[in-house]
């Protein structure tokens, strides 16, 4: 189809380079440069979507991000389907596939348009008042087809391809809009020194001008200063242009969120260019010079298609080149709308009548009117449309009475005046004053170093507004020259709430919300059911509440609101403004942290060898840790009983190096660790271990492990894997805080040092021949002993421990060596039987031993008294961390949870770890809910070594209960246990000797 | 009190609407009142309701700062759960799951319960124990709460990502059927219409500057912005100005208010059936009647009273939803705002009587107060009524703070070591 | 994202590299051993909460790796000044607010 | 006894590099690395050990032939020689001084980018302010990139060297890439 309302000689677009793009599935021509809407209104297409609610065909009402009509879904391919796209906002390119939403099964046609007729059922609020009874239906019934109907566009269905970037940047200032205010702000700026950011939302800077080109600045045309005041601005070093970029969010400490479209408007896009980026922009200064918007008149059947904004089809003209109708009625109580219709005249195209609300216009303007032959109302306002997919005829009548008149049009322009968008103004907690003379909310008092210039300052004169823009961007004392306006638009003049004809006693509908379909009968029905305040008004008719977020509706509901309820317009409250400015893409704001850069993913040094190996992995925290070692055709308990015998039986090497290790140093290093652990340290001798505690002030068990000494002021610490920071946080806290009177300092070693287990009565042998330095015998290194030596050549910290009841030793290398050493140690070790354990046989091994795993065998409720570690305490120490928390009532009360071991009556069975312990078998048939339950499973194996199953547990009094007989109740049946200890294998330890 | 019925909303609609009547009264103070609730949110018009309705009292004022269910009740994220593990906290949240089933009608006011169900994502071995250690004790205490396997969490939710590929993979899902979501603002409506037509007085626009207590300190009622308001029992029901209120008598609270962020993204047909939780990515998300995905985000990490909340936390929020359902990356963020939680140390509630006598106290929800709404203000009533708790809120008293017998929901989950 | 001033690394940095400490001046008692159970309670659960002028403790933690002390209101979110941990608390009514934070 | 085989180092990502027309990514080479903490009266006589006094004002470095002193905080410093066999010797010259000295030299991993677009690429995951004024060459500062804590030091106009713990390499790595892919 070729684009008949494209008028020769108008807009800025090229004629030659056409385009192709479809909607609906027709093809239609487009030119470069054109928006999605501005091509559809080239080939006469008004009809671009339905409302939310009523589905009444709907037309493109603006040419900016504040349309709530022409929303529609964009797709280059399966993978990039997206939703809810303003065509307005869309710029066009060679094959876009555009299609319209929210109907069935054609946009002319739409089934639920039946929703209109019966709009009297379903007012504002209808269905708090409806769908209760029976009371199961509403999930089941009603719901499902409210949401079925609700919604927009559809999701998209399938993962996203595209990348996402963001950008941290910083500037003296960041000037958000581009328009005349914007662009003399940053050159004053700019030439000042000052290093500058200068955004806005639309391909090209201009702003206003894009309406109004009538205009001269220094005996240029509007067109010719902006791009000479661009290409100025652009050469300087000093200063960022950021076209299609969206100032979206103001937050603390002028900190400030941009959305850039990078992409979004090319045909073919470069597949290493982001799609969007996010600018996350800390500015010393911020300026905001966003404009106004234009807000429609809120009349009987204002929402036909081929009804738009005055400021809207003036942009189409003079942008565009596109005229919005052959025969254009206009309706306005703003200037403004005048110069369109003689814009639009000028182009050619009939104007059916200027109706305006106001009795006397200014006069030039009506002397301007019959000079060129257009029909003048004065005083009059439209009472009624005609036309079901595009209007037809307005119905015109004076405003004081009197005759009605119908005009036929097929299309109506219309104007309630300027908006000021102080939108991100509001959202930087600066604070509005109304001004009732002018019908404004404008900028007061600041909060941030932040300020408004031009229209969105309430200065609609370019002379002012430009002097604003000057003083704001200035830094320097010069005075700015002035600069020469001419041919100025003026916007005085505006209504707000209802027009005449949509009054209370008017039964019609006049819309404040086009998209969510909430008229003007909608708001004064809410202020009647007792909504006095506008978030309550907000709310309960959800203006304001659509995509575009009330940029034309908030102030007509505000107006009506008041009305209805006899207040003054700022009595009645103004919603907060809430970031984003427009809506903005999830991952846009996600950006580079989707995928493998969602999380960083830690692994150790010798990661890939266990992947060779075929290790299966689990998530500890951010670490990634070898779960087991499969061979063919085993499972996973297969493997874990296969990985257990062997270090019972020979030799099992295991990969610790996840666990935490801070070193800590200094004259005072004992005490420290006296006052921070449960235990006592001022004893241990350099080059021996001991297991110790830490709680918090609170008496629980915080985290353990084993601390060796290596000098008299110098330990390693090891921690639990997830603990680690945290714990190191916690030891820096006391340290800085409040035991200052130690010297001591902490550093953390975790990554320094590759950590090997080896485990079982052959380790001794297999490592030997790989150690230089130091004596592994029994006797010159007992269990719980660290040595200082070399390994394979390399130094290492030879610690002797177990945490599986076998003879221990854990090889710590410096990490670049750790794989090479873990090689080593296995070729040594793999003909004797050296096999790799993975984390899971380590925990069958340790609850063997009944050695707890913190986080799992406690919780944050256990004190060390209640895991059986009493002996940790040094009771003879003054005071530690936790030592008076654990002294509270209900931490030596009776009852306490305690941990115990368990053991099934079937030996085959294997608990469930989590399943709840019961007392009595009363209880059980039937089964009596709620059931007092007395502890709970915290760990639970099949131990191949015992031949039985294991599980270690929380419960009550547990301690004393050993011996006892209790009950796991499941879903199917009930499991019997006894309490035992928590030591299952090896009760008097000689394994770790060697012995036994 | 009009009845709302598709009758009555027939007959209107014919009448143009013109016959409704306000859904509550908005009258001046009286000089006394037998009660004063200071806070119109969900749980204070709550209290208030049951106060008249189950206890007669109907002598009653709810005193609002600014317009009732501005707070928390109408910021959260209206997620309805009871599958917590301590008896005392699954006690109170079944309590209040039982009277949300019937909400609807006794309020005769629609508030959209929706049992959708309310899925809780285990991605590690400790998660997995940690959700059995709550599908059991729920089970004990009769909580429906159901283990499923990752294809069976896809197969409820089928936007979700469980590839074996993702950073942190679906080991499988806690799911409570009886869980799910309800129309906040109805909520707060209902109950105040509830109140109002049984005699309370709800107070908007009107801020509370003192608390004010005889010689032998007993409270006597409070200081307005609209003067003094009599009364011999006094109920602080507000969030997250909880301390603010409190210090007015002279009590220090074990309280920290943190700002906490929601968004939802712009409105789409249906494709997320029920709610979906993971504390381990930290992401919750729903989907709003409207067809908005409805998200919540993590709390800031200073105290604030502000409102507002940083930037890097809606970051850190949308990654994580983008990584458990990729196909809403494309999906734009609508809304976004911020609400003040007052956040106790052992993360549990505190519904209790005070050292001060005739004032009652009832906050720390934390960032899970709106599933407890009904539950919450009928024991609290009852905690007025008597001057002493119900069973159901007994453990949560002020006094577990000082003797060490905390609900600690938060140290249950325990991170994995 | 807010921008707090380290007093020891001596600039404004963006909050991501801090970490909030809570509460600021509580201090962990002598003799922990003779505090009664009210003691120990208000000593580690009990917090001013203040809506307004609040002091707090911050670590700089992916930073320098101090903890220090700050003034903030936290209506406005404002700091009104930061100190080094162990200095003392200063008087508010000494303290600015300007515009901006700082 | 037999001869023991040496171990072999394997440092992370060893040669790895990238580069475009705007920007160079490479893996630096092993190092000795000390982590360094003293009080301000134990600083006068640590400048013998190290030839030179440690710089003290915040975010400051000094260079001396192969030896490199980073200002992390007010008691703390990293001690960077670029001879990645000199470590022991720097700990034991340390050992005689009242100070605490940590070897990290495995801890620690670090990547050198360069280029015109260099800012660009580390402002994508840093929200330091990184231009010339605010970060000259010198400066250096323990800080963010997206969820990872680095080091991040200043060697010229154009050249930064950022410090690493190892097994957060791979995910700067992949951070950087992301971000070098529409530079140049």
């Amino acid at each position: 189809m070729s684009a008949q309302n494209r008028i020769k000689g108008h807009g800025l677009l090229s004629l030659a380079k056409t385009i192709n793009f479809t909607f609906d599935g027709t093809t239609y021509q487009g030119l470069e440069g054109d928006t999605l809407a501005s091509a559809l209104l080239a080939n006469g297409v008004h009809l671009a979507g339905r409302s939310f609610k009523y589905h009444r065909p709907r037309g493109i009402l603006s040419a900016g991000p504040e349309e709530p009509n022409a929303l529609v879904n964009i797709a280059r391919d399966s993978t990039r389907s997206q939703p809810n796209i303003r065509a307005t906002v869309q710029e066009l390119y060679d094959g876009l596939v555009a299609e319209s939403q929210n109907r069935w099964p054609s946009l002319a046609f739409d089934f639920s348009a039946i929703n209109d007729g019966l709009a009297p059922f379903f007012p504002a609020g209808f269905y708090y008042k409806t769908f209760k009874w029976p009371p199961k239906a509403w999930d089941r019934l009603y719901e499902p087809i409210i949401r079925a109907a609700a919604g927009l566009g559809k999701s998209p269905t399938e993962a996203d391809p595209d990348r996402y970037a963001n950008h941290y940047a910083h500037c003296d200032v960041l000037i958000a809009g581009g328009g005349i205010a914007g662009l003399t702000a940053a050159l004053a700026a700019a030439k000042s020194g000052k290093k500058v950011i200068l955004c806005d939302e639309n391909p090209n800077f201009g702003g206003a001008i894009l309406y109004d080109n009538a205009l001269e600045i220094d005996d240029l045309s509007a067109t010719e200063w902006v791009e000479k005041a661009v290409a100025e601005l652009a050469a300087l070093e000093n200063v960022r242009l950021l076209t299609r970029t969206t100032v979206f969010g103001y937050y603390a400490q002028n900190f400030v969120a941009l959305a850039e479209r990078v992409t979004e408007h090319m045909a073919e896009p470069d597949p290493a260019l982001p799609r969007e980026r996010l600018w996350q922009v800390r500015a010393k200064k911020v300026i905001l010079a966003t404009g106004a918007i234009e807000r429609h008149l809120v009349f009987a059947d204002n929402d036909r298609p081929g009804i738009m904004l005055a400021s809207a089809a003036q942009k189409y003209l003079n942008q565009y080149g596109v005229a919005v109708g052959a025969n254009v009625g206009v309706f306005t109580a703003c200037d403004s709308a005048w110069a369109t219709a003689f814009a639009l005249k000028k182009a050619g195209v009939n104007i059916a009548a200027i109706v305006d609300l106001r009795d006397n216009p200014p006069l030039e303007l009506q002397e301007k009117a019959q000079t060129c032959g257009i029909r003048i109302l004065r005083g009059y306002t439209i009472t009624k449309t005609t036309g079901r997919l595009r209007v037809q005829s307005i119905t015109v009548k004076p405003v004081n009475g009197g005759t009605s008149e119908q005009i036929r049009v097929d299309a109506l322009i219309n104007s309630a005046g300027w908006t000021p968008s102080v939108h991100l103004f509001s959202q930087s907690r600066g604070k509005l004053k109304w001004h009732a003379n002018r019908n404004l909310f404008l900028p007061d008092i600041y909060v941030q170093d932040c300020i408004s210039v031009g229209a969105c300052n309430g200065a609609f004169d370019e002379n002012e507004l430009i002097a604003e823009a000057q003083a704001a961007g200035n830094a320097t004392r010069k005075k700015a020259k002035t600069i020469r306006i001419k041919n100025q638009t003026s916007w005085a003049g505006n209504a707000i709430g209802a027009a005449p004809g949509a009054g209370p006693n008017d039964m019609v509908k006049a819309f404040v919300d086009f998209q969510n379909d909430v008229t003007a009968k909608d708001i004064r029905l809410a202020v009647r059911e007792g909504m006095h305040s506008i978030e309550h008004v907000k709310r309960f008719t959800t203006t304001g509440m659509a995509t575009d977020q009330g940029k034309l509706s908030n102030m007509h509901g505000l107006a009506i609101a008041a009305e209805q309820l006899g207040k003054n317009l700022p009595d009645v409250g103004l919603t907060t403004f809430r970031a984003p400015y427009t809506p903005v893409t999830f991952s846009t704001i996600a950006n580079h942290a989707r995928g493998p850069l969602f999380d960083p993913t830690r692994k150790t040094p010798m990661h890939q060898w266990a992947v060779d190996k075929g290790a299966v992995f689990e998530d500890v925290g951010p670490w990634k840790r070898a779960w087991y070692f499969p061979k063919a055709g085993e499972d996973m308990h297969a493997a874990v009983n296969r990985e257990c015998m062997a270090v019972r039986e020979k030799a099992g090497m295991f990969d610790a190096t996840t666990l935490g290790k801070i070193e800590i140093t200094g004259a005072d290093a004992a005490e420290f660790l006296n006052r921070l652990y449960t235990n006592p340290w001022t004893k241990l001798g350099i080059g021996r271990c001991r297991y110790g505690i830490m709680c918090r002030e609170d008496g629980f068990i915080y985290d353990d492990g084993v601390i060796g000494r290596m000098a008299d002021d110098r330990f390693h610490v090891t921690t639990t894997t997830g603990g680690a920071p945290r714990v190191l946080n916690h030891m820096e806290d006391y340290l800085q805080t409040e035991f200052t009177d130690l010297d001591v300092h902490l550093t953390s070693t975790s990554e320094q040092w590759a950590v090997i287990a080896v485990q079982g009565p052959l380790v001794r042998e297999i490592i030997e021949p790989l150690v230089e330095g130091i004596d592994l015998s029994h006797e010159a290194m007992p269990h719980m002993s660290v040595r200082e030596g070399k390994i394979c050549g390399v130094p290492t910290r030879l610690f002797r421990m177990s945490f599986t009841g076998e003879m221990g030793f854990e090889i710590n290398v410096p990490a670049d060596y750790g794989e090479s050493v873990w090689q080593a140690v296995y070729a040594q070790g793999e003909p004797k039987g050296l096999t790799p354990y993975g984390t899971e046989a380590m925990h069958v091994l340790r609850a063997e031993k009944g050695y707890i795993i913190v986080g799992q065998d406690t919780d944050g409720t256990v004190t060390p008294h209640d895991a059986g570690l009493s002996w940790a305490i040094g009771k003879a120490k003054p005071d530690f961390v936790g030592k008076r928390g654990m002294q509270r009532p209900d931490l030596v009360a009776e009852g306490r949870r305690q941990l115990v071991g368990l053991r099934t009556k079937n030996p085959k069975v294997v608990l469930e770890e989590g399943a709840q312990i019961v007392a009595t078998p009363g209880q059980l048939i039937p089964p009596a809910i709620p059931m007092k339950m007395i502890g709970f499973v915290t760990s639970s194996y099949w131990s191949e070594a015992l031949g039985h199953s294991i599980a270690l547990a929380l419960v009550e009094d547990g301690h004393s209960l050993e011996g006892d007989t209790l009950y796991v109740p499941m879903e199917d049946r009930t499991i019997e246990v006894e309490v035992t200890g928590c030591v299952f294998y090896d009760l008097d330890g000689g394994r770790l000797n060697g012995k036994n | 009190m009009r009845n709302y019925s598709v009758f009555s909303l027939a007959r209107e609609a014919l009448l143009g609407h013109k016959g409704w009547k306000e859904q509550w009264r908005s009258p001046e103070p009286k000089k006394s009142y037998d009660v004063i609730i200071v806070g119109a949110g969900g749980h204070g018009l709550a209290t208030a309701y049951y106060l008249a309705r189950e206890h007669g009292i109907t002598n009653v004022a709810v005193i609002e700062k600014g317009w009732l269910g501005g707070g928390n009740t109408g910021r959260n994220t209206t997620i309805i759960r009871s599958n917590y593990l301590y008896d005392e906290s699954a006690g109170i949240y079944n309590h209040a799951i039982k009277l949300w089933e019937g909400l609807s009608q006794e309020l005769n006011y629609n508030i959209m319960f929706s049992q959708r169900g309310v899925m809780m994502l285990a991605h590690n071995v400790h998660d997995v124990q940690v959700f059995k250690r709550h599908i059991h004790a729920n089970r004990l205490n009769g909580v429906d709460n159901a283990w499923l396997t990752p294809e069976q969490a896809k197969e409820f939710c089928p936007p979700l990502n469980i590839s074996k590929q993702a950073r942190y993979p679906v080991m499988g899902a806690a799911l409570q059927r009886k869980g799910g979501t309800a129309r906040h603002d109805a909520v707060a409506w209902g109950y105040a219409r509830g109140a109002s037509d049984r005699g309370v007085d709800i107070i908007q626009q009107c801020e509370v500057t003192g608390i004010n207590r005889d010689a032998s300190g007993n409270v006597t009622g409070v200081e307005t912005t609209k003067g003094t308001i009599n009364a011999k029992k006094v109920g602080v029901v507000a969030a997250g100005h909880s301390s603010v209120l409190m210090q007015m008598a002279d009590i220090q609270m074990p309280l920290e208010s943190f700002p906490l962020q929601a968004l939802v993204s712009e409105p789409v047909k249906p494709i997320m059936p029920c709610v979906v939780m993971s504390n381990t990515v930290h992401a919750y998300i729903s989907q709003s009647d409207k067809g908005e995905l409805v998200i919540g985000a993590g709390t800031d990490q200073y105290t604030s009273y502000s409102q507002t909340g940083g930037l890097h936390i809606l970051t850190h929020t949308l990654d994580a939803i983008v990584e458990m359902f990729p196909i809403f990356s494309r999906m734009k963020m609508l809304r976004s705002w911020g609400g003040i939680v007052d956040v106790t140390p052992d993360r549990s509630p505190i519904l209790a009587k005070t050292p001060v006598s005739g004032l009652y106290v009832n906050c720390g929800w934390g960032t899970g107060g709106f599933k407890a709404t009904p539950g919450s203000g009928h024991v609290f009533a009852h905690t007025i009524a008597r001057d002493e708790p119900h069973e159901i809120n007994a453990g949560f008293t002020l006094e577990r703070f000082r003797n060490g017998r905390l609900i600690d929901e938060a140290a249950a989950a325990a991170v994995a070591h | 994202m807010l921008l707090i001033h380290c007093p020891y690394c001596e600039e404004e940095r963006p909050e991501v590299e801090f970490a909030g400490a809570g509460e600021a001046h509580i201090d962990r008692p002598k003799d922990m051993n003779a505090m009664s159970d009210a003691e120990f309670e208000k000593f580690f659960f009990i917090r001013d909460n203040l809506k307004g002028v609040n002091y707090e403790r911050w670590r700089h933690i992916h930073g320098c790796g101090r903890f220090f002390n700050a003034v903030r209101d936290t209506v406005s979110d404002k700091f009104l000044t930061t100190y080094k941990s162990g200095e003392k608390k200063p008087d508010p009514a000494k303290l600015k607010t300007g515009k901006g934070a700082k | 006894m037999a001869k023991i085989k040496m171990a072999l180092a394997r440092p992370p990502h060893e040669g790895r590099r990238f580069a475009n027309t705007a920007i160079s990514i490479e893996q630096a080479l092993p190092a000795s690395r000390v982590s360094l903490r003293a009080g301000s009266n134990e600083l006068a006589e640590l400048t013998k050990p190290l030839g030179f006094k440690l710089p003290t004002r915040p975010g400051t470095s000094k260079i001396k032939s192969s030896l490199s002193a980073l200002w992390l905080g007010p008691d703390e410093w990293l001690l960077i020689n670029s001879n990645p066999k000199t470590v022991s010797a720097l700990m034991e010259k340390l050992d005689t001084i009242k100070c605490s000295n940590v070897d990290i030299s495995h801890r620690n991993t670090a990547i050198i980018i360069s280029g015109k677009a260099v800012e660009d690429v580390l402002n994508a995951g840093c929200p330091r302010d990184l231009s010339l004024d605010a970060f000259p060459p010198g400066s250096c500062s323990r800080t963010l990139f997206g969820k990872i804590e680095i080091i991040l030091w200043r060697l010229t106009d154009d050249r930064f060297h950022i410090e690493v713990w190892r097994s957060y390499s791979e995910y700067l790595w992949a951070y950087l890439l992301d971000a070098a892919k529409d530079t140049g």
